[in-house]
């Protein structure tokens, strides 16, 4: 499955993929506005979230499992696994915000969207050949990998 | 921003934040390991004080809205030629701790750099240009002892030689990693210099803090240094490289040893060196084996039967006033290579005025050398490395040129891997990740790049050397080793011509 | 040179043959499975066994020459006469016995095994001595020491004894002991006059640990030299370790 | 090294390009000067009449053991003091003045003598080394006193110092330098011929080509880029290079070779032209070792930048191209005869039937022996 490895030896805590996701997924593409205003005001919100612990750190989002958690555990069908992109895809509008999904991942890799009741999740940048994340990381502690 | 001891005030530095664009997102502050940069929760907002910043310009280049810019502190002493405020300041601190005044990376006076005095030919219709795209340019070097001249016989399939010919090392480029031990620099770039050397098909050097075991899969292209303080040295250690550095002295600090605060001896470190974890590693001024050159010549024999005469041992010196006349004992005490550092050379740690004042230019060391061996017959004997501050292609040629066989770069390597030449190497808090052991700034070196890095700088210095070889109308170095013909100089006296036996531009 | 005994056992008269040569014929000799040496008539040929590892053993009689088991890996020496500069220099492990005299340099860096003099050693004697883990480097000098003993000693054991010498009038080890030593221990039969140590350091009496060290040590000396061990013990030992494992901390302010 | 040799990089060299043409008979049957003047003459316009010269080898059967010196200066007693120290070392034979025909058409020549000479049987210095290298001590050190003198006016030097050879050169273009030494009197079984076109110089007579040194000639059209550093490291084995001309360094880096060092023609042309790493790496172990070394060992003796060379002994004709071949050369073919010359066209001028001709590859050596 295509997805972006967190590589916890490199990983320097600096939370540029954090802000790289930011500005990816807000409104503005722009990274002053996205994190001054979109975040406060509207709630935006990276996909991905570096935790630390002593020397160590590791940015986490999802990982795309091959038979994810949180599909089994979506009761409105928002979380679904792409046969073709093998992407595990979120339909905003489908989800009722009941987390359940939240809970089930086993990485922690799906965040809350608070203001809006429902959820955050990495769509590995559509968009983007490379997702905005791995173009960031100045350590290539983020790889896009498939398996 | 807590009040400052007084004389902390006189800080070199300045952090400017530029308030538009800063978004408080703390980058800044988790990349400073001086904790310049710091969260003020009753803000809400992130600050800095600029008397802990050293000017390593870290947190300047992970910005992610280009908000900050690192200068010199504007504040400004009296003019006054004599009493430069580098000289008050200094005087302000040793008053204050009665220290004796350290500092890392190289000299930092305003001595002449001959390199830039010098330039280079081209080929103008009497003789061609070559083209490096297309013809062959050729920069393979061998390090070590030759012979004064070649028997052979004639077989079927050829001639085969009949003499022996002393161990070499073969560079596929006239350039090497100088040494940088385990513990000054940490593993991920002693990885990464392996495997650059590696790739490159060059030869990078340890230093004196020994080998790591997993890095014995590059003895190809690695010199194992044995310093005064022998760390880390054993006869697998002398048999895992392709040969064998004794350090007398460097560049940096003509005379003196060297100092490994214990803040830098990790558990890597210490495995490597075989030194306990946290003892400071001291490496005495000379070897207290060698206080003469019979007994240089003693060690060098010692390493070769330790190795069954098949390394090349090298000897390097630091560039000092006799250095011609040493370097010629260095070469008759049996060194199949002999490597000058300048006055200029990095360092991670030297007491300032070891590192500024002491030595000579590389350049005129090395000119002197040169001739010294040729006066005497003994060229042939060794192989001449020169360091000390090559900061480009055109120094490395230039250098080449006066009679070098290749040059070491060290400072050059680290910028490859984002030095900023802040000179904090010693405090082993290195932002860079580069001259500290610390798992959260070592990290910040992932070999993978840094291998790269450091390839593409050998490459395209290589690439640059070719150029400059088929410019001059030559397609090989060995062409150019101790072709001063291919040097001008400009704005030099007569002396300084003499000695670089290069002739003034125009002539 | 000529090959007698044994297979495993090669004797070599070294009289007039070139250190290269000897040399070269024992590490020819070692590749082809022999582990015994007995050199004769040895006058200074240097770097006998330097660089080699193993089981080997080594019987000299003459007075060899500079840095004898230089870098040595595990191979046992033992020297009917006096050995010069630099025996065991960089040595790694191994042991050394050395009936006479020994010249300056002993035992420089050396990480591991053990260095037995009978007689008197010169100067800078354990410089730089280094332990590692489980390696303990130890030398034992049966009588005086010449100046810089256990200089930037930063490992190991040395235990001077001060009683086999021909030196009555000299103190047991010259200036400068111990000068920079930031790891290891110098233990010194009797006493130790104050100004022969080194800047900071001083003489302290030896514990139970300590004791337990020195009498191990010394017996397994006085076993190499047909001594009797209690005699040596007779007397009281002193100790001399460094007074911080970063003497030089608080050297340096930064520019 | 003397205090000269330490300010040797004070002498300047100059840079040129040319024409030139060899010919051998191998059964040493002699051809007469007109042959070399004509094929040279063919090629005037690679030259600027800045320099020509010829060597010969055969010329004088009357003395063919005796070292035959020619001297060069403008004043009597310059050429007085260069005779004096040659009769210091040697004793003479015979000499005379070179003959020359005044309404030659050439530049401002000098005087020219010539003295034959063989070693004293106690010799004044260097009393043990090898005859030949005691007759290269003389030559360089009449070169490097008398040879080096400001003003031109006031040089004499050696430019021919070989056994029953010579060499004739100056300033003018070489049809004219063979009119004033009248060298259609004289015969020789090996002939070179060189033309040259100097951008810069003064009009030396010194800087003309064959460059000589014991038996050795050469003629060289080209520019030796390595010259700084083949300067030097012949600086290192006591040969000083002051005849202000990068091909002089070829006739002592021959003679340290072949003749001091013992190394064969063949092992010498890869010497001076040596093959590529890449060309190395695909031999088998034994010779890539072989070329390796040679590389290493004499790194500082290849010739590179552009040249064609010919290099002549008492027994050979030797064609050499630089290793990427930048000056042209070609080898033509007729009965006991071997012709080399930048152009065909003058081979064709003096031997218009050839059983074969063609062009060596670069680096690739021509070697012609005599059979006799």
């Amino acid at each position: 499955m295509r997805h972006v490895k967190p590589v916890k030896e490199f990983c320097i805590g600096c939370h540029l993929c954090e802000l790289a996701c930011l500005t990816e997924h807000s409104r503005s593409g722009d990274l002053i506005l996205a994190y001054t205003r979109e975040r406060p005001e509207e709630g935006l919100k990276a996909c991905k979230c570096v935790h630390h612990k002593g020397p160590v750190a590791v940015a986490m989002s999802c990982q795309h499992c091959a038979d994810p958690a949180c599909v089994t555990a979506c009761i409105s069908g928002a979380l679904c696994k792409d046969p073709v992109s093998g992407r595990t895809e979120y339909d905003r509008e489908k989800c009722v915000g009941c987390w359940a999904c939240v809970m089930a991942c086993p990485f922690g890799a799906i965040r809350r969207h608070v203001q809006s009741g429902k959820i955050v999740k990495c769509d590995l940048c559509v968009e983007r050949e490379i997702p905005a994340c791995v173009a960031a990381c100045p350590n290539q502690a983020l790889v896009l990998v498939e398996d | 921003m807590l009040f400052q001891p007084i004389n902390k005030s006189y800080n070199d530095f300045q952090i400017e934040r530029d308030k538009d664009a800063c978004i408080n997102c703390e980058v800044c502050v988790r990349q400073c390991s001086y904790g310049a940069h710091e969260w003020d929760e009753n803000r809400k907002l992130v600050r800095h004080d600029n008397t802990k910043c050293v000017g390593c310009h870290r947190c300047e280049a992970l910005c992610p809205t280009q908000a900050l810019t690192i200068r010199r502190k504007q504040s400004e002493f009296r003019e006054h030629a004599l009493w430069k405020p580098h000289f008050i300041k200094n005087i302000y601190k040793q008053a204050d701790t009665g220290g004796v005044l350290l500092g890392g990376m190289g000299c930092v006076t305003g001595i002449p750099i001959y390199f830039d005095n010098l330039l280079l030919d081209a080929s103008q219709v009497t003789n061609p240009s070559i083209d490096p795209l297309r013809e062959p340019m050729e920069l393979k070097t061998f390090l070590g002892a030759k012979p004064d001249r070649l028997e052979f016989e004639e077989t079927d399939h050829g001639p085969r030689v009949k003499t022996t010919v002393a161990p070499q090392i073969e560079l596929e480029y006239p350039i090497m990693f100088a040494a940088m031990s385990l513990g000054a620099i940490n593993f991920n770039l002693h990885q990464a210099m392996a495997r650059a050397a590696t790739e490159t098909g060059i030869a990078w050097n340890t230093g004196e803090g020994g080998l790591h075991k997993d890095l014995y899969q590059y003895g190809k292209n690695t010199i194992v240094q044995v310093a005064s303080g022998r760390f880390g040295v054993h006869a697998d250690y002398l048999n895992a490289g392709v040969a064998i550095e004794i350090k007398i002295g460097q560049g940096a600090k003509p005379g003196i040893g060297g100092h490994l605060p214990g803040e830098k001896i990790d558990a890597r470190v210490s495995q490597t060196r075989m030194i306990p974890l946290g003892s400071d590693a001291i490496s005495p001024a000379p070897h207290h084996d060698i206080y003469s050159i019979e007994d240089l010549h003693q060690l060098i024999f010692a390493l070769k039967e330790a190795t069954a005469y098949t390394k090349p041992v090298a000897v390097k010196i630091a560039a000092v006033h006799h250095a011609a006349a040493i370097a010629s004992g260095v070469v008759r005490a049996g060194a199949d290579i002999v490597v000058v550092d300048g006055i200029r050379g990095g360092t991670g740690a030297a007491p300032a005025m070891f590192r500024d004042y002491v030595g000579i230019p590389i350049e005129l060391a090395l000119a002197a050398v040169d001739q010294r061996l040729r006066d005497e017959g003994i060229r042939n004997r060794a192989s001449i490395v020169a360091s000390g501050g090559i900061r480009c292609s055109a120094d490395a040629i230039k250098a080449i040129a006066l009679g070098a066989d290749a040059i070491y770069i060290g400072t050059a390597a680290l910028m490859a891997v984002g030095c900023t030449m802040c000179g904090r190497c010693y405090t082993g808090k290195c932002p860079w990740g580069i001259a500290t052991n610390d798992p959260n700034l070592a990290k910040r070196q992932n070999p993978d790049i840094a291998a790269r890095k450091m390839a593409n700088l050998i490459t395209a210095w290589g690439h640059e050397m070719q150029e400059m070889l088929g410019a001059m109308g030559l397609n090989s170095i060995e062409s150019l080793r101790g072709n001063r013909d291919k040097l001008r100089a400009v704005g030099l006296n007569q002396i300084e011509l003499d000695i670089l036996g290069v002739k003034h531009a125009g002539r | 040179m000529n090959q007698t005994e044994s297979e495993q056992l090669l004797t070599l008269e070294a009289g007039g043959i070139h250190y290269r040569d000897l040399n070269e014929t024992i590490r020819q000799a070692v590749a082809d499975g022999v582990t015994e040496f007995k050199l004769t008539g040895v006058k200074g040929q240097r770097y006998i066994a330097t660089g080699l590892k193993g089981d080997l053993h080594f019987l000299i009689q003459g007075t060899p020459g500079q840095d004898m088991a230089a870098f040595m890996n595990g191979p046992c020496i033992r020297v009917e006469g006096n050995a010069q500069d630099g025996v065991g220099n960089t040595m790694d492990d191994g042991r050394i016995v050395i009936t006479g005299l020994a010249g300056d340099v002993i035992g420089y860096s050396m990480r591991g095994g053990k260095i037995f003099v009978r007689g008197d050693v010169g100067y800078r004697v354990g410089i730089h001595m280094k332990a590692y883990l489980d390696k303990l480097p130890t030398v034992i000098i049966g009588g005086k020491a010449g100046d810089f003993l256990g200089e930037y000693m930063a490992g190991g054991v040395i235990i001077l004894l001060g009683l086999f010498t021909a030196k009555t009038m000299a103190p047991i080890a010259g200036r400068s002991l111990g000068t920079g030593m930031h790891g290891g221990v110098i233990y010194v039969r009797g006493a130790l006059p104050e100004e022969q140590l080194g800047p900071g350091l001083s003489a302290q009496p030896v514990d139970d640990e300590d004791r337990r060290i020195i009498v191990e040590n010394v017996t397994e000396f006085a076993a190499e030299f047909g001594e009797n061990p209690s005699l040596i013990l007779a007397e009281p030992f002193i100790k001399v370790r460094p007074f911080s494992h970063r003497p030089y901390k608080n050297l340096y302010c930064p520019c | 090294m003397t205090e000269r040799g330490r300010h040797s990089f004070d002498y300047q060299k100059d840079i040129s390009g040319c024409g030139v043409f060899g010919v051998i008979d191998k059964t040493r049957t002699r051809i007469s000067g007109d042959m070399p003047i004509s094929a040279m003459a063919s090629m005037h316009d690679r030259g600027n009449g800045l320099g020509g010269g010829f060597a010969a080898y055969g010329i004088y059967p009357d003395f063919p053991e005796h070292y035959a010196f020619h001297v060069m200066g403008y004043r009597p007693e310059k050429i007085g003091e260069a005779a004096s120290i040659l009769k210091k070392f040697f004793d003479v034979a015979h000499d005379e003045p070179i003959p020359t025909n005044p309404k030659a058409r050439v530049t401002n020549p000098p005087l020219v003598h010539r003295y034959f000479l063989s070693v004293k049987e106690n010799r004044p210095q260097w009393p043990t080394i090898e005859e030949k290298d005691y007759v290269v001590r003389v030559v360089m050190e009449i070169n490097t006193s008398l040879g080096v003198a400001p003003r031109d006016e006031d040089k004499a030097f050696v430019f021919s110092s070989g056994k029953n050879m010579g060499a004739f050169k100056g300033v003018g273009f070489p049809e004219d330098v063979a009119v004033f030494y009248r060298l259609d009197e004289y015969q020789a079984y090996i002939w070179t011929g060189h033309n040259r076109f100097p951008t810069n110089t003064p009009g030396w007579w010194g800087g003309a080509h064959p460059f000589t040194l014991l038996d050795w000639s050469i003629v060289h059209n080209g520019e030796i880029s390595s010259y700084g550093i083949n300067k030097r490291y012949l600086e290192e084995h006591g040969y000083v290079c002051t005849l202000m001309t990068d091909t002089e360094v070829v006739a002592y880096l021959l003679d340290l070779l072949v003749r001091k060092h013992h190394l064969s023609m063949r092992m010498m042309s890869w010497v001076f032209a040596p093959p590529f790493w890449d060309e190395v790496k695909r031999l088998a172990p034994e010779q890539a070792e072989a070329f390796r070394a040679l590389r290493m060992t004499y790194g500082s003796a290849c010739l590179n930048g552009p040249f064609a060379i010919l290099v002549a002994n008492r027994d050979c004709l030797m064609g050499l191209n630089d290793r990427v071949k930048l000056r042209p050369l070609v080898v033509g073919e007729q009965g006991s005869r071997v012709f080399l010359s930048s152009e065909e066209s003058a081979i064709r001028e003096v031997c218009p039937e050839l059983q074969s001709l063609w062009a060596p590859k670069a680096g690739e050596p021509v070697i012609v022996s005599t059979e006799v």
